[in-house]
């Protein structure tokens, strides 16, 4: 249904997809893949990022019967576009970016999201699995900071604009607060939620939104962190992490590929691997409207 | 035969290298340009090459104007007037053999030459003039392990090998000593006399170019100031190509400016 | 006395050009500076310094060898076969271009001029979009990597190669035209064997600047050891940086040794 | 009877076999390093119409992205010079320290080379985590990292420029009986002059496009509106902002050669 | 006084390029070294101001030892010996002033000479010497921009500005022309007379060595072959410093070897 015509390069993206048309040519609109190339960019709500290609690759090998190539990048833009180009089959995008390359290129669909386990205030996991997450902003503990109000004239760190944890949904709590994230504080635009915890530890900013834990990642650093500051406010959920594939890919492989990483997340084996490795605890099916929510905050905030 | 008509050239910054230079200059005639610092000679030698472009007048090579030449013909006329400079102008860390080979490119097609593929004719031409020069035994060597008067000679065995039937040299002998020096204005000689090839040499010294040239050419400020046979060119003459006593204040000075 | 009067002329108009030298570089320093404010060192100086020198006193030793791969010696091996292939192609690439932009080589500073901006602009293209075309067009991997790096690297290199030109000595060059060489053989003949050793020099500071392009690797997936590096440093891994680092400081060390080596045998 | 002599008289030729050999090995580890990484060349030839799509995208540049970045590329400008200026000065001890020619003692100079080296190898990434821990989430933290870069840069060219001087003048130094420094001051700093400054002039334009290393310390600059336009890939803007710094990196290349000239 | 007591010199890669030198120059005295090129004059004279490492013996200067000279007393005594390079060896892109200049850094404080603030005396010193050789209105010319008499002449400056007691002149003419050749000599000539500087001097020509200098040392293949006042130097002696006739095939191949 989303197949526009923004969808490039799908025919001669392979030399191995070249052959494939030639011999089905009834099914020329769809893609049979004959070996999965998947590129995923860690997401940034992860807490270890010891991102190894290997064991995801072996264990979707097994799973699926074709070759699987895992490839790790830092950065969306090249996920998005490899998938518009047909480089890549299978890629892990972030709700903004899938949004981004759903809407407008016509070049990911999404067939899944990443589960976690839900955050405790104190930074540690809950018992259900869920697939979203939160974002939240916090402060000093001992500032007098208690409530989103109390964030007027105040300078708070946020992430740039494209980052749902980091500027999105906190920017959504502001506005329903009526608080303008430009005008009525004075926003610090910093790159990576660690910083963020840092500003606000070392002084610099009263305040600072990331992602419901990031303060994980700073624990090493700043052992005291939990101590040292404190939760604000917490967002709306966010959809976690999507799995999306290019959207001329068969739909049979769809199923297919959906399958495989359900299976993958209830084994234990596979589990123990993700865990490690992406910090997710399984994966579960979704749909492009479970992003539409992502839609309304980008309006809010544009509209803004 | 070189003829040089109204010659002049006036460098960029203003200053005239030559003015209305007339000259004529025959197949096998060996002569020797003399000139204080300054005086024009090595802008003389390189426009008859055209290394200095002339800002006015006609320069011909055998009644073919090497002013207007170009491309393709300029080359051909340039592979036929060898040049031997001063400062020698190897390429001080190639070899002997291939900087003399170097005097060949314009014989040879571009590729060949480039990936060092001369034909064993033009190879054995580098060797004897080397051999000629006396220092065929450094034909691997690397230019830069030899002292200046072989690296002297090597520029002249290029010139050689390149067989011109013109030889322009410029101050071929200055920081040589005595012995080399005889040896490389004897070498020019014999080559003049043996293959009848034109020689145009700048000199320093009023001796050596009574001793050599046929032809004496003196300079002074871009003009002619005396052309005659080497005989006649007494003291007075070269006191006066010299300009003033040598005791005068500012020589260099004024023509710099 | 003629000569003391020119004297004092030339004195006065020195004096008067360096005055405005120094006029506008105070500006523009005063605007710059204009800018900044010394907080004093922060709180957090000290825990993270201290934990970043932790990492690299006892840096992480098991990530050296892994037997299922993605350890630091495959990922060195791999970025080091991605930096010599893309210094190849920079150097076919830049060498032509080098010489386009040289000064002395044209008759038309219009024509250098020319080969100057193409530098210019080579080296403006970001690497995140060189990386976006490449990976377009190969897909992600070492082979996406190899290309950006090696394109990337033009503008640079060739930079450094006409600056090399343009220091040469003409005088051989001079000889090559004066037996009637073309242009070709001039280059071949008398640039070349001048330029070779400074050309060398550059190619290979380039390479070593490719070892340590963890950066666009990591964005291409290239594998090489870039993007482990990035990861280590967002997730605050300072063993892991700490021994990712040392095995760069080692293949770049290894690599200048056999290559200083190998120089004074060809050079 | 020529020919007899030229054989007799003539030297061996050089065995050019270690050298092709050299050759040879070079060429084996390139192909092998091409192959590890899959170069293929058919396959760029093929796909390369993918890249037109990209470009296309990017096309035409949406100049309006010029006004509103205008006082982010001041700010990363003032920061490069700043940032340039004290990587140069600090770079100036670093590059006499690292030349053969300089210093004569083998110790100084390799351990200066290999602190050199060490140096280089921190990437901006860390430094950014360092001075952004030290100095706080500003252009003060971005200067200092720049400038530690940029040392890497200037004593790395310069140094090698230094080796390439010539010697002549620096034997009449040592004929007048100057100590080091004054044989520095007048026999080296002359002549590598030229060079060092169109090196700094290079490492202010490098400074310029190193524009992420800011945004990590949180210093703002150019490199937060890179990643904001790719982020929404807003690619027109990104091509925006490509001519804007080609436009600046040409100014400096201008200053740059007219330098030199006035150096040369 | 200058004594060089069983001086030789091996380079790292086995030339001799001298052997067993013994001489003592007077304060004074005017002494001109001749020889082939390779015979070891450069040697010699770079060997007095330790340029060049002897490899065995020693060279007194005032009987003070340069050759365990070393720091501060090294520069001392380089300070008083002032030298000529056959290459001027002049900072081409520093203005010719400060190459004058800089014969004087070894009398001042560093921090001065470095942000050239030199006392009013020496650049008075400096432009004293300037007017002597005669090039005072280029005193703020850029030295490349000299032709080679003049830059000569700039090197002779710094070496009258260092007030030196010893001048050595490595082949100080060169590629002038005869006037400035005599210029030069002249020049020398003039300090050594005036104030009583000692000047040894490498020359390549025979008949300047006879004008000029009080003594002539003939120098082959590393060794003294002759010692003696200039009028004792007959044209046998130079065939014999000059080792064989002109016409020999294989002059300066053997030396390199
Ligand atoms: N490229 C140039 N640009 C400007 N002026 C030049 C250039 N080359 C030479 N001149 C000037 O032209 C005049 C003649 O120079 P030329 O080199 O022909 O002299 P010369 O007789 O060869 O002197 P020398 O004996 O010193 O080699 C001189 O005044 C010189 O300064
Ligand atoms: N740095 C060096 N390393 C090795 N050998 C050298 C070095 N310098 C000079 N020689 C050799 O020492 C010998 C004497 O050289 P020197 O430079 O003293 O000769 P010279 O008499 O000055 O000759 P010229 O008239 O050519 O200047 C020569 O055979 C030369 O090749
Ligand atoms: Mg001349
Ligand atoms: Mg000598």
């Amino acid at each position: 249904d989303d197949t526009n015509e923004g969808t490039t390069g799908t025919d001669e993206g392979t030399e191995e997809t070249t052959e494939e048309t030639n011999e089905e040519e009834a099914n020329a609109d769809t893609y049979v893949p004959e070996s999965l190339i998947v590129q995923f960019v860690p997401s940034q709500n992860a807490e270890t990022l010891e991102a190894r290609a290997k064991p995801l690759e072996d264990l979707l090998q097994e799973q699926l019967g074709i070759d699987v190539t895992v490839n790790v990048s830092t950065n969306y833009n090249t996920v998005v576009e490899a998938m518009a180009s047909g480089q890549i089959d299978i890629g892990f995008l972030p709700p903004n970016a899938y949004v981004q390359a759903h809407d407008e290129y016509g070049a990911a669909e999404v067939i899944l999201q990443s589960q976690r386990f839900g955050v405790n205030e104190d930074g540690s996991p809950t018992e259900d699995l869920v697939d979203h997450y939160f974002s939240m902003i916090i402060a000093r503990a001992d500032s007098d900071i208690e409530s989103l109000e109390d964030l007027k004239g105040k300078t708070i760190a946020f992430q740039d604009y494209t980052s749902s944890a980091g500027y999105v949904w906190p920017a959504g709590i502001l506005l329903d607060n009526d608080i303008d994230p430009q005008t009525d504080v004075n926003p610090l635009t910093l790159q990576g939620h660690d910083a963020g915890v840092t500003a606000v530890l070392n002084g610099e900013a009263d305040a600072a939104a990331i992602f419901q834990d990031a303060r994980n990642v700073v624990v090493n650093d700043f052992p005291t962190v939990f101590e040292d500051t404190k939760v604000v406010a917490l967002t709306e959920k966010i959809p976690n992490d999507t799995i999306s594939v290019r959207p001329d890919m068969d739909d049979e492989w769809k199923t297919k590929i959906q399958q495989a990483f359900i299976e993958i997340g209830q084994s234990e084996e596979g589990l123990e691997i993700i865990r490690d490795i992406y910090s997710h605890e399984g994966y579960a099916e979704s749909q492009d409207s479970n992003f539409d929510v992502v839609r309304d905050y980008a309006e809010r905030i544009q509209g803004n | 035969m070189i003829e040089l008509k109204d010659v002049s050239k006036v460098y960029p910054n203003g200053v005239k290298g030559l003015e209305d230079i007339n000259l004529t200059i025959n197949e096998g005639e060996f002569v020797a340009i003399v000139g204080l610092s300054g005086a024009g000679k090595s802008t003389l030698l390189r426009s008859i090459n055209r290394l200095v472009d002339i800002s006015s007048g006609d320069i011909k090579i055998n009644n073919q104007s090497i002013t207007s030449a170009s491309g393709k013909s300029l080359r051909l006329m340039r592979r036929d007037i060898g040049m031997i400079f001063q400062s020698f102008n190897l390429v001080k860390r190639s070899s002997v053999l291939r900087n003399v080979l170097s005097g060949r490119v314009a014989y040879n097609n571009t590729f060949r030459t480039i990936f060092n593929l001369f034909p064993q004719k033009d190879v054995n031409l580098a060797l004897k003039a080397l051999e000629r020069v006396n220092i065929l035994e450094k034909a691997y060597t690397r230019s830069s392990e030899l002292s200046g008067g072989q690296q002297q000679r090597v520029s002249i065995a290029r010139t050689l090998a390149q067989e011109a039937k013109v030889i322009l040299a410029d101050e071929p002998t200055a920081s040589l000593d005595p012995v080399t020096t005889k040896q490389v204005m004897d070498d020019l000689k014999k080559i003049n006399k043996e293959d009848n090839v034109t020689v145009v040499i700048n000199l320093h010294f009023v001796d050596l170019a009574k001793e050599y040239s046929t032809r004496i050419i003196g300079l002074r400020a871009g003009k002619v100031v005396f052309d005659g046979p080497a005989k006649d060119a007494t003291d007075e003459v070269f006191q006066e190509i010299y300009g003033r006593s040598l005791k005068d204040d500012e020589l260099l000075g004024d023509e710099i400016e | 006395m003629k000569s003391t009067d020119s004297l004092k002329r030339e004195r006065l108009i020195r004096r008067a050009k360096y005055s405005l030298l120094f006029i506008i570089l105070a500006a523009l320093y005063t605007w710059a500076f204009a800018s900044l404010e010394f907080r004093g060192l922060l709180d957090t100086a000290w825990p993270v310094t201290k934990n970043i020198i932790n990492g690299f006193i006892s840096p992480d030793l098991s990530y050296i060898y892994n037997p299922q791969g993605e350890d630091l010696i495959r990922g060195l091996l791999e970025t080091l076969a991605i930096a010599i292939v893309g210094v190849v192609l920079s150097v076919i690439l830049a060498v032509p271009i080098g010489l386009w932009a040289a000064k002395n080589l044209s008759k038309y500073s219009l024509i250098s001029h020319g080969g100057k901006g193409t530098l210019s602009f080579f080296r403006t293209l970001p690497d995140i979009i060189l990386a976006l075309l490449f990976i377009k067009v190969v897909g992600p991997g070492a082979y996406a990597g190899m290309l950006a790096l090696g394109i990337g690297a033009i503008g640079m290199l060739g930079k450094l190669y006409a600056e090399e030109v343009e220091a040469m000595d003409p005088g051989p060059v001079e000889s090559i035209v004066s037996v009637g060489g073309n242009k070709l053989e001039q280059l071949a003949f008398g640039v070349i064997p001048q330029v070779l050793p400074g050309f060398i020099s550059a190619t290979l500071y380039r390479f070593e600047i490719n070892m340590r392009s963890a950066a666009t690797l990591g964005v291409i997936g290239a594998g090489g050891i870039g993007t482990p590096l990035i990861f280590a440093i967002q997730g605050r891994s300072w063993d892991r940086v700490g021994i990712i680092l040392i095995g760069i400081v080692v293949v770049v060390l290894i690599v200048d040794l056999i290559s200083s080596a190998l120089r004074k045998r060809i050079v | 009877m020529m020919d007899t002599k030229l054989n007799s008289e003539l030297p061996l030729k050089p065995s050019r076999l270690s050298f092709y050999l050299l050759l040879l090995a070079l060429f084996v580890i390139v192909f092998v390093s091409a192959l590890y990484i899959e170069a293929d060349p058919l396959t760029f030839v093929q796909n390369s119409s993918n890249m037109l799509d990209l470009i296309a995208r990017m096309l035409p540049p949406d100049w309006s992205y010029i006004v509103t970045t205008t006082p982010a590329m001041l700010d990363t400008i003032r920061m490069a010079l700043l940032g340039t200026t004290m990587g140069m000065i600090f770079s100036i001890p670093v590059m006499f320290l690292c030349a053969r020619n300089v210093f004569k003692s083998k110790w100084l100079v390799e351990t200066s080379r290999i602190a050199l080296n060490i140096l280089r190898t921190i990437p901006d990434l860390l430094l950014a985590a360092i001075f952004a821990a030290i100095l706080g989430f500003s252009p003060l933290a971005g200067i200092v990292a720049l400038s530690i870069f940029s040392i890497g840069i200037i004593a790395k060219l310069s140094f090698e420029a230094i080796e390439n001087i010539d010697n002549g003048p620096l034997e009449s130094m040592d004929a007048v009986g100057a100590n080091k420094l004054q044989w520095i001051a007048f026999g080296v700093v002359p002549q590598v002059l030229p060079h060092f400054v169109s090196y700094v002039l290079y490492t202010f334009e490098i400074n310029i496009r190193a524009a992420a290393i800011l945004g990590l310390v949180g210093a703002g600059g150019i490199g937060l509106f890179y990643n904001r336009a790719l982020g929404f890939f807003a690619y027109d803007q990104v091509l925006a902002l490509i001519l804007y710094t080609l436009i600046v990196v040409i100014i400096i290349d201008l200053i740059s050669l007219k330098i030199r000239e006035k150096l040369l």
